[in-house]
């Protein structure tokens, strides 16, 4: 496995130009690292600057977490269910 | 007991039921139920579509449970969480704990939807005259969440 | 709402639905129900004898709802306190409360428990293998209501 | 009127010998007199030397309330309901 799955959600899921992918990721890095792959691939995905929270795993992790090859990434707005 | 995320609607009389049954240890019954309001920040709204993101949403409930479960003496609890589509005065939330002590009962179902608040991954989109609109966190609810921490 | 002190049962369900009826203002609604354990201070009571003093029962709590509408956004308040003789599981108390905040519907539904527990002329009087004994008011239920003062 | 009804529950009610009674009360005075009073009768009145609380008027007051003639005091054990 040398990729991650990414699923965004709510806002970001409406806004982003797509909902979710595979992308390249063969060796660990920070959850900072691969959001700021992300936003590096232009404008389109500015919507990743704002207060956004993110899962690994489906556990919510913090910016510094780090992502393995094969792990499911989530990206969302705070949550507002209840 | 159980967590559950389901579309269609339960029944609070099955549920409080369901707490209690077999249940002669717990003096203590709280339940707390969440329902769609008719009116949010000065807006009517007609409706309202709640997204998830299924599996983690199982996971994140199921860890409010132990961990309420860690921190008071507890008998059963039950969590469900619809998702879909809802009209004014629907059922969104129900939390249901039991415990032989009063205040135990009444801290951990407070905390359980404080905490699911702002850690389960739920959100809100209105549907109002004006069109839909997502629903912003509330620096409110965050700050519920961190009194428990 | 109302508050009643009556010998019979009473029926969650029916007092949930009669809370939330017609009612698409108040997306929180709070209950408590206290209920008979079978074991108290280490003995296995096998009933409960609960005395009241008629009339001073039904304005104490009238006084608690009020009390909780002058602190809290309360839509529907409704108090339910049954005396005569109890078996183990059996219901006794109800409280029931909404409100558009979570956060009032909880304080409130837990200030008004706490206060009747010291205020409403209630009494209990436990009957175990050994005898009947006068149930004695607990310290801890003295700290819980003064929190709220 | 120039009495008070007097009427005790619970463990004292099973403990005085008398669980309600007129008591002569022509003038206004303290709840802390009138237990007193109650009390002067003899050893049998002992229990309400403990906590006792007191409801005038089925409302509760402490002993330096006011006692009218006609009123109707009530005393009793701290509470246990709920």
């Amino acid at each position: 496995m040398n990729s991650v799955r990414i699923l965004f959600f709510a806002r970001l899921r409406e806004t982003l130009p797509q909902a979710e992918l595979e992308w390249p990721w063969a060796s660990p890095g920070s959850v900072g690292d691969l959001k700021a792959q992300l936003r590096a691939q232009g404008d389109a995905w500015a919507a990743l600057d704002g207060n956004i929270l993110c899962a690994v795993n489906q556990t919510m992790v913090k910016l510094d977490a780090i992502v393995q090859p094969g792990d499911e990434v989530a990206f969302f707005p705070p949550v507002t269910g209840g | 007991m159980a967590v559950r995320v389901q579309t269609n609607d339960f029944s609070v009389s099955d549920e409080y039921a369901a707490l209690v049954h077999n249940n002669t240890a717990d003096g203590a019954v709280v339940s707390f139920v969440g329902r769609m309001r008719d009116m949010n920040l000065g807006s009517t709204v007609h409706g309202l579509l709640l997204e998830h993101y299924p599996g983690m949403t199982e996971k994140a409930l199921a860890d409010l449970e132990d961990h309420a479960r860690q921190r008071w003496a507890l008998g059963h609890v039950s969590i469900i969480h619809r998702v879909g589509e809802f009209r004014a005065a629907d059922q969104i939330v129900w939390v249901g704990v039991t415990s032989p002590h009063r205040g135990d009962a009444f801290a951990a179902c407070e905390y359980i939807m404080d905490t699911l608040k702002t850690t389960a991954p739920f959100w809100k989109k209105e549907l109002t005259k004006d069109g839909a609109r997502w629903v912003d966190a509330r620096d409110e609810d965050t700050q519920r969440a961190e009194r428990w921490q």
